[in-house]
């Protein structure tokens, strides 16, 4: 029971046993909080462990925990890979920091909302590290069940609609990817997602007939899909982050949504790559929809949540695009587009629910001119709307850039979409930047904007590491990459192909890094 | 040849009580209808050999438990029933339903070859000698034994049902 | 030791000014600040400096390229370095940007002196720097970008420094979305060069380029070649995408000197002139480039004749000069095009924060009709503008001159009807400018009330106001104006006794055409036409000098008669002033419409009512369905009898059947 | 002739019965004022009694296999089948009795008899599911019904409460009528009443249509006790007037006693498959939607989870249909049926008994609104009927999740896609409703005069503590469970191929 | 010689009179007295078949039916009288507080 081999374990339930131990904590509301941030910066501090020990030469998952749950085929199975462990760490990361955000804005049943945070944070983690399909799908739902709780016991006006909407959309679409799952199960008795892949690839089933993949590879999308959420099965999430208060707009935003792209990477394509190219098309298509109009729906919000929740929908649109354009630059880029998606927009949540818990409203109409009280909000705000918007140097531009130059790349309509989804660095621009001026350029429209404090201590101290990670993410994406690339390209069976019709030309100059070191 | 006269006699009485039942407004001219109904169903019984049956049937049946029912009739001093219009679903899906189930079961003894034969007039000749009465007797307590003991218990609940439904005690 | 010149350092250093004072620059006294900024900003002039000197020294020389030892980018086959790139071409920029940079530096210090933000200025004027100096030192397209939308963000910062105007606001946001729009083609750009050469290096990429002939039809070159100009557009104000410089100018003086004169809007030409090697394999692309810049040219500077502002009088001459420089390079004469963007930067330069002094002087009036009979008030400013005046109008010996002539003349050998526009453009230039000089230094002091609305609320002894700026603004004038009186001398053309020194440094850094090529037959023909390009030099004078006459036949010796004028020609006139109304119809043709469609379609119709509508519908529709059949639980004993009984017959006669038919 | 060992045979029953008659001796002995929590106490250790006699058999059952040797002249039969349900509705009588004790108080009820008459009733339970003859399931069906019918009616001064009983037991007894007509059909046609000698006439002369109609007509008796539609019309109105504690038995233990039968019936007798298959596939798909789509709309609690119950009872028939048509060594499909019961028993008894504590006297709070702030007022109880909802919509990590999803594995691996997919969506729709009352419980204000519950019971919260346990239990390490109901599985597939009976071909449907 | 199935049939016709009288009565007292003519109509069945089979144990289970039909009428009027008592009436078409 080393260390090595008892990690993941510790970091997927730490939380969970932290959720267990708030429980029994009186309902002191500062010990409450403090026990709550110790924990989420402990799991953090586990989670370290993770990059530290990762082997990125390694092909296959690492530090693999195996053991027998329920009956002959249901495992406790989890494992890491290069995508799963950034998405892993972006998790632990952000928590801590949703606990700070929480701080003084949670101020009933706070011992619930630290609780359910908590045990959100295990689901995710559990999501994203499972390697058993049959694991897999619990986590997956025993995410829904604290994220509603908190949008609807923690959110504002019409936080039942909301919560209620969230858990039926997500409840209804992961119904379908269930049946695949046993369905899957009832053909190869085996829960195990390896062992699945590799019976797949084999081809050797005979019940996995092209319309039996396509069945199942439908089943997974949607669940994905939803979540992601792809147009049009978008609509869920404006609602929700609206209503949802900061920490969970924050969690839904950065990590909930990755658990569908992530679904989609590992599982539609992992699983079904032949389906999965041959639905490419339409998928991309939709993924297109969705970056222009989401951008263009959330130029016209006259509500800062809602135009940040609209953003999400086009930023994840460009992660969809990546992945369906099965290269390697363009899931490498979709994956760190993921990441990206998570620091920014975490940070955009953070922000908005900074400015909600002074001005009580999201109302765009009713800010304006906040950068001369709040001068030190308004820079973090910008770094926050530069990383959005893709700005070089900042995390946002390596993503986009990768899953575009992807795009490109990808046969045959490649520049078709490059061009489509690459207008979005235009709408991007536009609507973040309409925003930032209603709310912090122009006149003073409101008197009693005039005396907004300025971010506090703890406020700043929740931001810093996001704005840093934002930087670090842009400067230095090489970091991360390396072990999402060979993870990718690992998950991307035939990711050579698209890359190689243009091999003849960088086998030319040979790859530039080479000819220049 | 006569079975058949007896069979139809009493048949045509049976059903005439049945039919009867239903005509009836009145309960307790309903309740008199089943007990025709019963007291011929045990005149038939005698014609299948069944005489215990038979006569059970006339003591516990009519005689016992129709009792009971009048009785209740006229603790309750029941009127003629009012014809409310309460359900139509009766009528529209019922209505069809009966015909059809008694249209299948109908056909179904008809049209069953294979199991269904003729009946044998008058007391069953038991394989292992005595009467009737005799079988049904060893029959009963011996390997119907523990049914037997068990309808003790549901008699049990009978009565304590009846106690704690129909007493007039506060609880 | 010496091997490595640390080329990094150039852009770093402002870097670092701009995040000491970004971070920390709130508790610094302003004189801490502009110790920050000047010093890092100086110290980064010195290194490329240095640099520039020891480069061709160094091992084989120019071009001279190091990477930093850990890449900014690896996916898959792509890899792009922090790589640095020092060739003859980039080397002039470098200084352009430091040199004319750091007295720009030295300027605001004086003129933002009372300004709120001081800090915060001097942070982003820094950033901006770094951007600049990224942009054109990178060593491949991508790094490139990176400096690119950089120096877009610097801008965006600037020209929104007074955020608390919504017109400094608007301009900004307009400044980053047209600009982000010309970004969205480079970007375009980049993939179809990663497509073909799998590389975004400069050198990777010119090297395989160096056999290949050129396109003789619209190929992938070509259009590569033209989504790069197309992003140049962006970055240079050329059309369709200049919209955004005049309202530039709502940003401080400083800025529009820097960003929106001398350095950043150049970025499209330098660019042009990176890609030569593209450009001058896609002749068709080259084409467009040359009409691009020719019809920008013109039209600007037809703009810049009814302004009365005196920045966006400054701003349009701007738009204008960079037609010329992208029309060079249309006319593949890049070096003349990199020769004028220096001798732009400097009389530009020189122009705006003349501008800037003048407004300073006059407690912040931009109107110039609300100027005049400066000269003797602010004598120091007067006399550095007339240098600029004359230089830009193209007054021989003075830099403007050698480098406005060596375009036109190539652009004559390329294309007389080029040559034509150019010329007029070259007439309406030496009005305009000089009917500002008139209107803003001679005649009468035309002041408004006194103490109006001031962006630059500094109260002033003078009884008129009107006052000469200190020195520290003042000596970055001189140094500029005595740049622009001896910087066209490195260009001197050979038909004119000169060498043409720049032409001839320039050239190993960039490809000429390919001889097949119009613009290279043209080349070809430009080698030996010494006195023809002397004739020509003379109608540039000609044409400047009637410039000058008719603006001081309107302004200075019948001041009403422009009214009077203009009056007859009223709907032209309008038209001119309303700048051809495009922002009106970029703002109803474009944006309105996108506008309407994005919230009376997209968000009230598609997302609420269809799809949201389908969601809630399908859960809405699920209720009805159980209320319906909750009404089959009636609460009548016989109805449920009646279900039953149903039931059973449905039951029992399908199992009949079942057992009938075996 | 009657030997010891067939006393042990049936010692939970003669242990049932013995101490229900113990409780009726009593009753009358106590003062009419004074509480009845004593006899509930001894009719508890009745039932833990039970719980012991019957791991005693079990016991019995390791050491020597000629245990489960059919007894009584050949009328019941102890295998580990017969044990699992024991245990499992002992339990459930027990998990009521526990609740019960509080809401007799709070009721102000005096209920002597009440206990009694659930002792009784369980010994009917119990004894259906070891009866392997249908006279004796009979009338053990009958001792569970009308027990039932007598406790449904036990507030008999309540107007709702006694027409529930009424509804209940004129329809109860109409259905029985049809299953009694379908014995009588498969006595005429095989000669015989005993599971044994029926399957051995159906194997030797094949079935008839006699046969089928039988099967049909018990097939409706029995879809009427476990609310299968079209015969679950009563389940709603008998539901709300019934007391809270009498649903929470009454939704599992007869109806799990009803499946125990089902499964012998159908699957031991050797009943063709090709005949009822479709019939469970109707069934099924029939009451997981009327039951789902009839509960989105509902507000009262206790009518909403008896449509609810519809719904399970649909989910349960999916597994039978499955059953019916895998491979004959398959027994997942009768295992996950087995596993469903416990599932849902843990499950509802657990939701019933936090409903009956929280209705309060005259059961005025059954409303949904009712329970506006509860996670507020009164928390612990909150997150247990929270619990015991997400069993119910089958969030993972509870009981009904895997239950759920042995079902639809079942389903799967018989090639029921569609039935699957009905189902499986129908589980989403329904997620909605329970959904609704969580949302009530945690995201609404406390309105109304629904007032704090006062201090629960320590009996009650043992009761929901022990149904809170068994629901997570079920649903994070539910092998030895699985275990156990796989077990009874393969014996009741084992003494169905020992008595000769032919089991049914199995057959694919599509290609009827 | 009757034919088993004339006996059949009539043991039909009367379940189904009986179906028939549970839709068609009103009061509570007949809805629950065709019940008990439905069962009669399945003791019929039972007689006659054993009498057909030659098996006894057909009269034994009728036998058990009749110890249930008293079962159930004591405890069913004694819920009939319950009914009265809160309801004042003995129309099933009245009792119908439990619906939807």
């Amino acid at each position: 029971m080393d260390l090595h081999t008892s990690i993941l374990t510790i970091v997927t339930f730490l939380p969970a046993a932290g959720a267990v131990l708030l429980m029994v904590l009186p309902r002191n509301d500062r010990v409450i909080r403090w026990a709550a941030l110790l924990i989420s910066l402990l799991a953090f501090a586990f989670s370290l462990y993770l990059p530290a020990y990762f082997n990125s030469n390694a092909q296959d998952f690492q530090l693999q925990v195996t053991s027998q749950w329920i009956g002959q085929s249901i495992f406790y199975h989890l494992g890491v890979d290069g995508i799963s462990m950034w998405l892993v760490l972006l998790t632990t990361f952000l928590v801590p920091l949703s606990v700070l955000i929480s701080w003084k804005s949670i101020h009933d049943r706070v011992k619930e909302f630290f609780v359910l945070l908590l045990l959100l944070e295990t689901a995710m983690i559990g999501v994203f590290l499972s390697l058993d399909l049959f694991l897999f799908y619990v986590f997956w739902e025993a995410t829904l069940i604290p994220m509603a709780l908190l949008i609807g016991m923690y959110g504002h006006e019409r936080r039942i609609y909301a919560a209620v909407k969230f858990f039926l959309y997500t409840m209804v679409a992961s119904v379908f990817m269930l049946a695949a799952i046993i369905w899957i199960y009832t053909q190869t008795h085996t829960f195990d997602y390896q062992a699945i892949r590799a019976m797949i690839a084999a081809g050797h089933l005979t019940a996995f007939t092209p319309a039996a993949m396509q069945w199942l590879f439908l089943g997974f999308f949607i669940a994905f899909a939803v979540k992601v959420p792809l147009f049009p099965f978008h609509t869920w999430l404006p609602d929700a982050h609206v209503e949802a208060p900061t920490a969970g707009s924050v969690l839904l935003a950065a990590v909930l949504l990755k658990m569908g792209t992530y679904g989609l990477l590992r599982f539609s394509v992992g699983l079904f790559p032949d389906q999965a190219r041959h639905n490419a098309t339409w998928i991309n298509i939709l993924a297109i929809i969705g970056i222009i109009y989401g951008a263009l729906v959330a130029l016209v919000q006259p509500n800062l949540k809602k135009l940040i929740a609209y953003s999400s929908v086009s930023h994840l649109g460009f992660v969809v695009l990546g992945i369906f354009t099965f290269t390697q630059a363009g899931a490498d880029g979709a994956v760190y587009q993921m990441l990206n998606h998570g620091i920014s927009t975490g940070a955009l949540f953070m922000l908005a629910g900074m400015i909600y818990e002074r001005k009580h409203t999201y109302e765009l109409r009713r800010f304006g001119g906040l950068a001369t009280p709040m001068p030190v909000y308004a820079t973090f705000f910008l770094v926050a709307v530069l990383s959005s918007v893709g700005l070089p140097l900042l995390n946002g531009f390596v993503g986009e850039f990768l899953v575009l130059s992807g795009a490109a790349q990808s046969a045959p309509h490649g520049m078709i979409y490059a061009t489509l989804a690459t207008t979005g660095v235009i709408w991007s621009a536009a609507y973040l930047l309409w925003m930032y001026q209603k709310v912090f350029y122009g006149p003073m429209l409101h008197d009693d904007n005039k005396a907004l404090p300025d971010l506090n201590g703890r406020e700043q101290l929740s931001l810093w590491p996001l704005m840093a990670m934002a930087l670090i993410m842009g400067v230095a994406s090489p970091l991360w990459m390396k072990a999402i690339d060979p993870a990718v390209s690992q998950t991307l069976p035939a990711a050579g192909n698209a890359t190689s019709t243009h091999s003849s030309a960088a086998s030319l100059t040979g790859t530039p890094n080479g000819l220049q070191k | 040849m006569l079975h058949e006269i007896l069979f139809l006699f009493f048949a045509a009485i049976c059903v005439g009580g049945a039919i009867n039942l239903v005509l009836q407004r009145h309960p307790i001219n309903s309740a008199l209808s089943l007990v025709v109904v019963m007291v011929s169903l045990a005149a038939l019984y005698l014609l299948l050999g069944a005489e215990f049956v038979g006569a059970v049937q006339v003591i516990v049946y009519a005689g016992a438990i129709m009792v009971l029912f009048v009785f209740v009739i006229m603790l309750l001093n029941a009127g003629a029933e009012e014809q409310s219009q309460g359900s139509r679903i009766a009528l529209l899906i019922g209505g069809p339903g009966v015909a059809l189930l008694a249209g299948a079961i109908m056909w179904l003894v008809t049209h069953s070859d294979k199991t269904i034969g003729n009946v044998v007039v008058g007391s069953m000749v038991s394989t292992t000698g005595g009467d009737n009465t005799h079988q049904v007797a060893r029959l009963l307590f011996k390997d119907f034994l523990l049914p037997f003991e068990v309808t003790s218990i549901l008699i049990l609940i009978a009565i304590m049902g009846a106690v704690v439904l129909a007493s007039r005690k506060e609880s | 030791m010496t091997e490595d010149l640390r080329l990094w350092l150039i852009p770093l250093l402002p870097l670092i000014g701009a995040a000491v004072n970004g971070l920390f620059g709130r508790r610094f006294k302003n004189r801490v600040v502009s110790a920050v900024a000047l010093l890092f900003t100086a110290a980064s002039f010195a290194k490329a400096v240095q640099a520039v000197l020891l480069a061709p020294h160094i091992g084989t020389g120019l071009p001279y390229q190091r990477m930093l030892p850990f890449n900014w980018l690896d996916a898959g086959t792509l890899h792009v370095p922090f790589g640095f790139y020092l060739d003859q071409l980039s080397s002039i920029m470098v200084l352009v940007v430091t040199g004319v940079g750091f007295l720009i530096h030295i300027y605001a210090v004086g003129y933002m002196a009372h300004e709120g933000g001081y800090y915060r200025f001097f942070a982003y004027l820094n950033l901006f720097m770094f951007f600049m100096l990224t942009l054109v030192l990178a060593n491949n397209y991508l790094l490139m970008f990176v400096g690119w939308e950089g120096v877009g963000l610097a801008s965006y910062l600037l020209i929104g420094f007074y955020f608390n105007k919504d017109s400094a606001a608007n301009a900004g946001k307009k400044a980053f979305i047209v600009n982000r729009i010309g970004d969205f083609a480079f970007l375009l750009g980049m993939f179809l060069v990663i497509q073909k050469f799998g590389s975004l290096n400069f050198t990777a990429i010119f090297g395989l380029l160096k056999d290949v002939p050129a396109e003789a039809g619209w190929g992938l070159l070509t259009i590569i070649a033209l989504l790069f100009l197309f992003g140049a557009t962006g970055k240079s104000a050329q059309i369709p995408l200049y919209v955004w410089l005049p309202d530039a100018m709502e940003g401080p003086t400083p800025v529009s000197a820097l960003i929106h004169a001398a350095t950043m809007v150049t970025a499209g030409i330098y660019m042009i002139a990176r890609s030569s090697a593209i450009f001058s394999r896609a002749p068709h692309a080259l084409e467009v480039v040359a009409i691009i810049g020719g019809l920008t040219a013109i039209f600007a500077a037809t703009m810049g004749l009814a302004q009365n502002d005196i920045k966006r009088v400054l701003a349009y001459s701007t738009v204008s000069q960079l037609g010329y420089m992208v029309m060079a390079c249309g006319v593949a004469a890049y070096a003349a095009g990199i020769f004028h963007l220096m001798t732009h930067a400097f009389f530009k330069a020189l122009l705006f924060l003349g501008a800037g002094s003048v407004i300073h002087a006059v407690g912040g009036e931009q109107d110039m009709r609300h100027m005049g009979g400066l000269r003797t008030k602010i004598p120091v400013t007067f006399w550095v503008m007339t240098i600029a005046t004359f230089t830009i109008a193209g007054v021989p010996p003075l830099a403007g001159f050698f480098s406005k002539d060596e375009i036109l003349w190539q652009t004559w050998n390329n294309s007389p009807a080029l040559w034509v526009v150019g010329f007029i453009t070259a007439g309406l230039t030496s009005f305009y400018m000089f009917r500002l000089w008139f209107m803003t230094f001679f005649g009468e002091l035309r002041l408004k009330s006194h103490g109006h609305d001031s962006a630059h609320g500094h109260g002033s002894d003078h009884s008129d106001g009107v006052h000469e700026s200190p020195w520290i603004m003042l000596a970055p004038l001189v140094v500029l104006a005595v740049l622009s009186i001896f910087g066209g001398l490195v260009g001197i053309p050979e038909a004119l006794g000169g060498h043409n020194e720049i032409h001839h440094y320039l050239e190993p850094a960039i490809t000429a055409p390919l001889a097949e090529t119009r613009a290279g037959m043209a080349m070809e023909a430009a080698e030996h036409a010494g006195s023809t390009e002397l004739a020509f030099a003379g109608l540039s004078v000609a044409v400047a000098a009637l410039g000058f006459l008719m603006a001081w036949f309107f302004y200075y010796k019948r001041p009403e008669l422009p009214q009077k004028v203009t009056a007859k020609i009223n709907g032209l006139y309008l038209l001119v002033l309303n700048k051809y109304y495009v922002d009106e119809g970029y703002d109803r043709l474009l944006v309105k419409p996108l506008l309407w469609v994005s919230r009376h379609v997209l968000w009230l119709v598609v997302d609420q009512k269809l799809i949201d509508g389908a969601v809630n519908g399908a859960g809405g529709a699920s209720q009805a369905v159980g209320g319906q059949l909750r009404r089959m639980q009636s609460g009548n004993l016989r109805s449920y009898a009646a279900w039953i009984a149903a039931g059973a017959a449905a039951v029992v006669a399908f199992m009949i059947w079942r057992g009938v038919h075996q | 002739m009657i030997s010891t060992i067939d006393y042990i045979r049936i010692l939970p029953e003669l242990v049932l019965s013995i101490f229900g008659i113990a409780v009726m001796m009593i009753d009358p002995l106590l003062g009419p004022k004074t509480s009845r929590k004593s006899i509930g106490v001894l009719a508890l250790i009745g039932t833990l009694s039970t719980i012991a006699a019957t791991l005693y058999q079990a016991v019995q059952l390791n050491a020597d296999v000629a245990f489960s040797d059919p007894a009584w002249f050949g009328m019941v039969r102890v295998d580990s089948f017969s044990i699992f349900f024991h245990l499992l509705i002992a339990g459930i009588s027990g998990l009521c009795i526990l609740a019960s004790l509080e809401y007799f108080d709070t009721q102000d009820m005096r209920g002597g008899e009440y206990y009694g008459l659930i002792l009784f009733g369980t010994v009917g339970m119990v004894l259906m599911s070891c009866a392997i003859e249908l006279v004796l399931i009979f009338i053990a069906l009958e001792i569970s019904s009308i027990s039932t019918y007598i406790l449904a009616g036990y507030r008999r001064r309540n107007a709702s409460g006694v027409e529930s009983a009424v509804k209940y037991f004129l329809l109860g007894s109409f259905a029985t009528a049809f299953f009694l007509y379908g014995v009588a059909m498969i006595f005429g046609a095989t000669g015989s009443t005993s599971v044994v000698s029926i399957a051995a006439a159906l194997k030797d002369h094949g079935a008839g249509p006699l046969v089928y109609a039988a099967a049909a007509l018990m097939l409706i008796g029995l879809g009427f006790k476990i609310a299968a539609a079209p015969f679950h019309v009563w389940t709603p109105d008998v539901y709300e007037g019934a007391p809270a504690p009498v649903v929470a038995l009454m939704s599992t233990g007869p109806k799990a006693a009803a499946f125990a039968v089902l499964l012998r019936v159908l699957f031991s007798t050797g009943i063709p498959v090709r005949g009822w298959f479709w019939l469970v596939w109707i069934t099924a798909a029939l009451s997981m939607t009327l039951g789902n789509f009839g509960a989105l709309r509902q507000n009262n609690v206790k009518r909403m989870l008896a449509y609810s119950s519809i719904a399970h009872a649909g989910y349960l028939l999916v597994a039978f249909a499955a059953y019916g048509i895998s491979l004959p060594e398959q027994v997942d499909g009768m295992s996950a049926a087995i596993f469903y019961t416990a599932a849902y028993a843990a499950m509802n008894v657990g939701a019933f008994i936090v409903i009956s504590h929280f209705a309060g006297k005259d059961e005025r709070f059954v409303s949904i609104d009712d329970y506006a702030g509860l996670g507020r007022r009164s928390p612990l109880l909150a997150f247990t009927l929270t619990i015991f909802l997400l069993s119910l919509i089958g969030i993972p990590l509870t009981g009904g999740f895997l239950a759920k999803y042995y079902v639809f594995t079942a389903a799967l691996r018989a090639n029921l896609v569609w039935l699957s997919v009905i189902g499986l969506v129908n589980s989403a729709v329904a997620a909605y409703y329970y959904l609704r009352l969580i949302v009530v419980m945690y995201m609404r204000e406390p309105s109304g005069e629904a007032t704090a519950p006062e201090r629960v019971a320590p009996s009650t919260a043992a009761a929901l503590l022990l149904a809170s346990i068994a629901t997570v239990y079920l649903g994070t390490m539910p092998g030895n469970i699985q275990h156990l109901a796989e077990q009874g599985a393969k014996n009741l597939k084992i003494a169905a191929t020992q008595s000769s009976a032919a089991a049914a071909t199995p057959m694919n449907p599509k290609k009827n | 010689m009757v034919p088993l199935s004339w006996y059949l049939i009539l043991s039909a016709i009367l379940f189904c009179l009986g179906v028939s009288a549970f839709l068609l009565k009103r009061n509570i007292i007949t809805i629950f007295m065709s019940i008990e003519l439905m069962l009669n109509a399945v003791n019929l069945s039972f007689v006659a078949f054993a009498n057909h089979l030659g098996k006894l144990s057909g009269h034994v289970f009728v036998f058990f039916v009749m110890v249930v039909a008293a079962a159930e009428a004591a405890v069913g009027l004694a819920i009939i009288i319950a009914v009265f008592r809160t309801r004042e009436t003995l129309n099933v078409d009245r009792v119908n507080l439990l619906k939807l």
